[in-house]
């Protein structure tokens, strides 16, 4: 039984502090992903764990063992990195047994483990080659094999699909998580992909700047983004954001925008935007919820259509919005050109507000 | 915990320095100490068996002011280093042809690269056969074209010496140059040829304006190449003409080495050596100024 | 088989080709290098020479020495044993007759044996 | 780029060639045949070669003592240069206060032509004692300043995440030199076994100046000095010049491709 826990973890390179006080508890098999634009912190909270890094300040425990002070070989961990880091000169069989021979295991079992490993992750054919006999699909299969063979109680993947073609990732992803399903251990995940973080985590940890933004479940950080930052960074095409103002006596609330237009505010909602009266706010709409009018208990708006991206299931369209741009995704449409009006409506009830101030969520 | 942190340093500190020790070591033995000792030697009346005395700038009032021989080897130290061009423009000339697309060009590269691993004392012995009074090839053939009635006795006369001499180093080293220069036409991205020629430049134009241009830093190294070895040419002149017919191939090393351990002036061979040094420095500063400090921008290859 | 092929490299094949050929000479060597040198001396016309004296000289790069010398038996043939060079002279004397050219031969290496296919002719009044 | 016809630039690179092995079939040619002075014009073509001039060379002088000779320097010298150059080469690549200095110091060093210095490094090998060995011939060319560079390039070049891969496999420090940093230098380790062969095989000047025992004398000394004892026109003197010449050949065409990366790398940053 073995979670990881950070505990005010610290890292300065210098007089640079990079990770500020981090606190997280990860459960016993748990699926986590730290994700966050690069230089965040991510990689080098996941080296603090994976003892790579020294750590500053804090300390992290693996089950209820301070690691702090710990070789690498001795923290109970495997990581997988993004460049895959195989041993060039080394077959493949060899760069999967070659942790478990510092460990001077008996020869029977090395073979037994890495045949395992090499079966899970149907590589068994390629174990007499080269590592650069392989292709980036199969390379990325290895160093997966590598970490499985040392049955370690913490995954740490470090970005370990970043290397792929898109076609390719979709497919590896997919079995990282069906590997979490088989082998059972608790997963740190690095990647600033948020599609990834989307898709395999349990939790998902956004960071900025060193500091933990949110953490809570995908569905949570994707429908309760906790401020700008994070509603921005998780969903694709990312949240459109406008600045504007609640004004107008109750009844008659409106939410004004820069370029002096107004966004009716249906009754039902009324309550939940007056909180926030005479105050600057940023309305974050993801694409998705803009409806064709007619239909919906939305603001109306018609704005000119500037880019039209069909992308097959569904269709981008760029727009103005007081000075924004913004997009909307919609059913594939015909008929649209860049230039005509697009009469929409604004599903209110799924939108964010956040203080334009703080750019937290209110 | 910082005290283990900075014992694992202690360790790491301690095993760079030990493996930075022999090298420093043998560069300290070799390369410092002697300039060094050179430095103060040439200050100093001072043989093996006598006790140094401090001798001011005699040495180098002698050399500047009485030593023709001095003279004599620093100029045949600049014309060795000014036909560094001669062999350069062969040099280029070749690597254009090699580089051009056709079956064969290894091979061809290897024989024209072949003479510059070969030891120069053998070079040396090859060519004073070559330029044999009697039977050498060369006289047979300005012979057969009648070019000269009787043998040119090239190494034994005070007019041909020096440019035989020279001519047996440019064979050695324009395998050599042909390399580098390869190597920096190879690095030419094709594709700017093919702009030019969509832009309707015409062969020379391309040689002109981007073969040349882009090939500056191989050129420029080729010739720092050329002044270290009219510094460093021993092996050929010892072997050759022993810095004869009276001195007519005498280079500065050759000068220091028969002033030091011919004649066992050290102390005189000490100041020679370090004018030798004041001007290679000097050399190496004017090139550096010269190319904009693109000295090292052949990294590259 | 797969253990021993890294061994299957150029500079091996070289070095290996010119470790055994520098072998094999040498055995070749070892076998024939007992410095037997054997002939005949015949007269002007042709017929064998007894009692003639043979020279063995040894010829270095800078001096001709005489080194051995045996006498032949009455068919004419000679047989000198253990020589030590690598390039002789010999010459036949009689003095009733004359004496042959100082003729030279040149062994591949020190000591080897020679058998002379063509006999040292004498000729008359050459000393 | 120019389209001349192929025939014009294979005739061109042929007479070029041509001129390049004159020299090397002139001197051929003359170790096979000898020649004699008198006769005038001299034979284009060997007549009547034969091998007894290598046999010459081989008994009157000591040839095999000074190939040993030469092979003894050349192996202190290969292996010095790799060790040494590989240990400064890795030190390099290290955080260290002074780093900045001690590559000044290299760089200045290289600075600083051998010739220059040979009247005090005779005077230093003196006093250590030894003149007239091979490790006092081997020594100054035992670490190279352009090859320690090489080294450091060539680790740099490793990824960093292959040596934390290592670590976390649980690999000590001191063998992750051995186990992955070694193995993956191995074009640096060919470049530095190739030049600093052809450096000391070539050698002249210094062991001209420190070796004064008949009996230590490598292969160029005693060429030089075969020259100056037997008349020049022997065909002894071109044989034993081709014997010489023939080991440094053969390894620069087994190793060519080494040779010239590690002469460009080596000259480019020289």
């Amino acid at each position: 039984m073995a979670g990881v826990s950070l505990r005010k973890v610290v890292k300065r390179f210098g007089d640079n502090e990079v990770v500020h006080g981090v606190d997280l508890e990860i459960r016993h098999n748990e699926f986590v992903v730290l994700v966050g634009p690069s230089g965040c912190g991510k990689s080098t909270i996941l080296r603090m764990i994976a003892g790579l890094e020294e750590i500053t300040a804090g300390e992290i425990a693996i089950g209820d063992r301070v690691i702090n002070e710990l070789a690498p070989k001795d923290r109970d961990i495997a990581m997988v990195f993004q460049d895959y880091a195989l041993y060039p000169h080394l077959t493949v069989f060899k760069n999967l047994s070659f942790g478990l021979e510092m460990q001077k295991l008996p020869t029977a079992e090395i073979k037994d483990r890495v045949e395992h490993a090499a079966r899970i992750l149907n590589i068994t054919q390629f174990l007499d080659r080269k590592p650069r006999q392989l292709s980036g699909g199969q390379r990325q299969r290895v160093a997966m094999g590598r970490a499985i063979v040392r049955r370690p109680n913490v995954f740490l993947f470090d970005e370990p699909l970043s290397n792929l073609d898109a076609k390719l990732r979709t497919q590896m992803r997919t079995e990282i998580k069906k590997l979490h399903q088989t082998v059972q251990t608790t997963v740190i995940y690095v990647t600033h992909d948020q599609i990834e973080a989307m898709t395999l985590a349990d939790r998902i940890v956004v960071l900025r700047d060193g500091y933990i933004e949110q953490i809570g479940s995908p569905d949570e950080v994707y429908n309760r983004p906790n401020s700008v930052f994070v509603a921005g960074f998780i969903g694709a095409p990312t949240m459109n954001f406008v600045r504007c103002r609640a004004e107008g006596g109750d009844g008659g609330l409106a939410l004004r925008l820069a370029d002096g237009s107004a966004l009716a505010v249906s009754p039902a909602l009324q309550e939940r935007f007056g909180r926030h009266r005479d105050r600057e706010l940023v309305l974050g709409i993801r694409p998705e919820f803009f409806q064709l009018v007619p239909g919906g208990n939305g603001a109306h708006i018609a704005p000119r259509i500037h880019v039209v991206e069909p992308l097959g299931s569904d269709t981008l369209f760029f727009f103005d919005l007081a000075g924004s741009e913004v997009v909307a995704r919609m059913p594939p449409l015909t008929g649209l050109e860049p230039g005509d009006p697009l009469p929409l409506a604004i599903d209110m009830d799924k939108t964010h507000l956040f203080d334009a101030e703080t750019e937290k969520a209110v | 915990m910082a005290f283990a942190i900075r014992k694992k340093r202690t360790r790491e500190l301690l095993l760079i320095w030990f493996f930075l020790a022999p090298s420093l070591l043998i560069f300290a033995l070799y390369r410092i100490i002697p300039l060094l000792w050179n430095g103060v030697l040439s200050f100093e009346f001072w043989s093996p068996y006598k006790p140094a005395e401090f001798a001011g700038l005699y040495h180098y009032e002698e050399m500047i002011l009485y030593d023709d021989v001095f003279w004599q080897s620093f100029w045949n130290t600049a014309v060795f280093m000014a036909s560094a061009p001669i062999g350069i423009l062969f040099a280029l000339v070749i690597a254009l042809l090699v580089d051009t697309p056709i079956r064969g060009r290894n091979v061809y590269r290897t024989i024209v690269f072949m003479s510059y691993p070969v030891m120069t004392v053998a070079v040396g012995i090859i060519w004073q056969w070559l330029y044999n009074e009697d039977v050498g090839l060369i006289n047979y053939i300005l012979r057969s074209l009648g070019m000269s009635g009787r043998g040119i006795p090239f190494l034994n006369s005070s007019t041909y010496a020096l440019p035989a001499v020279i001519v047996a180093s440019i064979w050695q080293v324009v395998g050599f140059y042909m390399i580098i220069l390869l190597t920096g036409l190879q690095n030419i991205p094709q594709s700017l040829y093919e702009a030019a020629s969509i832009d309707g430049a015409s062969a020379w134009q391309r040689f002109k304006r981007i073969t040349l241009p882009l090939l500056r830093p191989s050129i420029f190294l080729c010739f720092v190449i050329g002044i270290i070895n009219s510094f460093t040419n021993f092996d050929l002149i010892y072997v050759m003409t022993d810095g004869g017919p009276s001195h007519a191939t005498e280079l500065l090393v050759t000068y220091i080495y028969r002033v030091a351990f011919k004649l066992g002036q050290f102390d005189y061979a000490a100041a020679l050596t370090i004018v030798n040094f004041a001007f290679f420095v000097f050399l190496a500063w004017l090139a550096n100024r010269l190319s904009g400090g693109e000295a090292g921008a052949v990294e590259s290859t | 088989m797969l253990r021993w092929s890294f061994l299957l490299n150029r500079y091996v094949v070289t070095f290996g080709t010119i470790a055994v050929a520098a072998a094999l000479w040498n055995l070749y060597i070892a076998f024939n290098d007992d410095g037997i040198v054997e002939g005949r001396v015949v007269g002007p016309s042709g017929q064998p020479v007894a009692g003639a004296e043979v020279i063995l000289s040894e010829r270095t790069l800078l001096v001709t020495e005489p080194r051995q010398r045996v006498t032949t038996d009455e068919a004419g043939t000679f047989t000198i044993t253990g020589h030590r060079y690598h390039r002789v002279w010999l010459k036949a004397v009689k003095p009733e007759i004359g004496a042959s050219p100082q003729t030279e031969y040149r062994l591949y290496f020190r000591g080897a044996n020679l058998h002379l296919e063509e006999p040292l002719r004498l000729e008359a009044g050459a000393s | 780029m120019t389209r001349y016809p192929k025939w014009a630039i294979h005739l061109g690179l042929a007479i070029i060639c041509t001129l390049m092995l004159i020299p090397f079939y002139w001197v051929l040619k003359t170790s096979l045949t000898g020649e004699n002075i008198f006769s005038y014009p001299p034979a284009i073509l060997p007549e009547n070669p034969h091998l007894f001039y290598y046999v010459d060379v081989w008994y009157s002088i000591p040839f095999f003592r000074y190939l040993v000779n030469s092979v003894v320097v050349s192996i202190i010298v290969v292996v010095g240069n790799v060790v040494l150059n590989a240990m400064a080469g890795y030190a390099l690549t290290r955080d260290f206060t002074g780093k900045g200095s001690v590559i000044m110091l290299f760089l200045s060093c290289m600075m600083i032509p051998f010739q220059v210095t040979i009247i005090p490094a005779y005077l230093i090998t003196k006093e250590l004692g030894l003149l007239n060995s091979h490790l006092g011939m081997a020594l100054p060319l035992c670490s190279t300043i352009v090859c320690i560079f090489v080294f450091k390039a060539s680790f740099d070049a490793i990824p960093k995440s292959l040596i934390d891969a290592a670590r976390i496999d649980g690999v000590p420090d001191w063998m992750i030199i051995f186990r992955i940093m070694v193995p993956l230098s191995q074009s640096a380790i060919a470049t530095n076994i190739i030049l600093a062969f052809i450096w000391s095989w070539n050698n002249f000047l210094w062991p001209l100046i420190i070796i004064r025992d008949n009996d230590m004398q490598t292969l160029p000394l005693g060429l030089a000095r075969f020259l100056t004892v037997v008349e020049d026109t022997t065909g002894a003197l071109y044989a034993f010049c081709i014997m010489v010449l023939v080991p440094g050949l053969m390894i620069f065409l087994l190793a060519q491709k080494q040779f010239i990366a590690g002469l460009t790398s080596g000259a480019a940053k020289g």
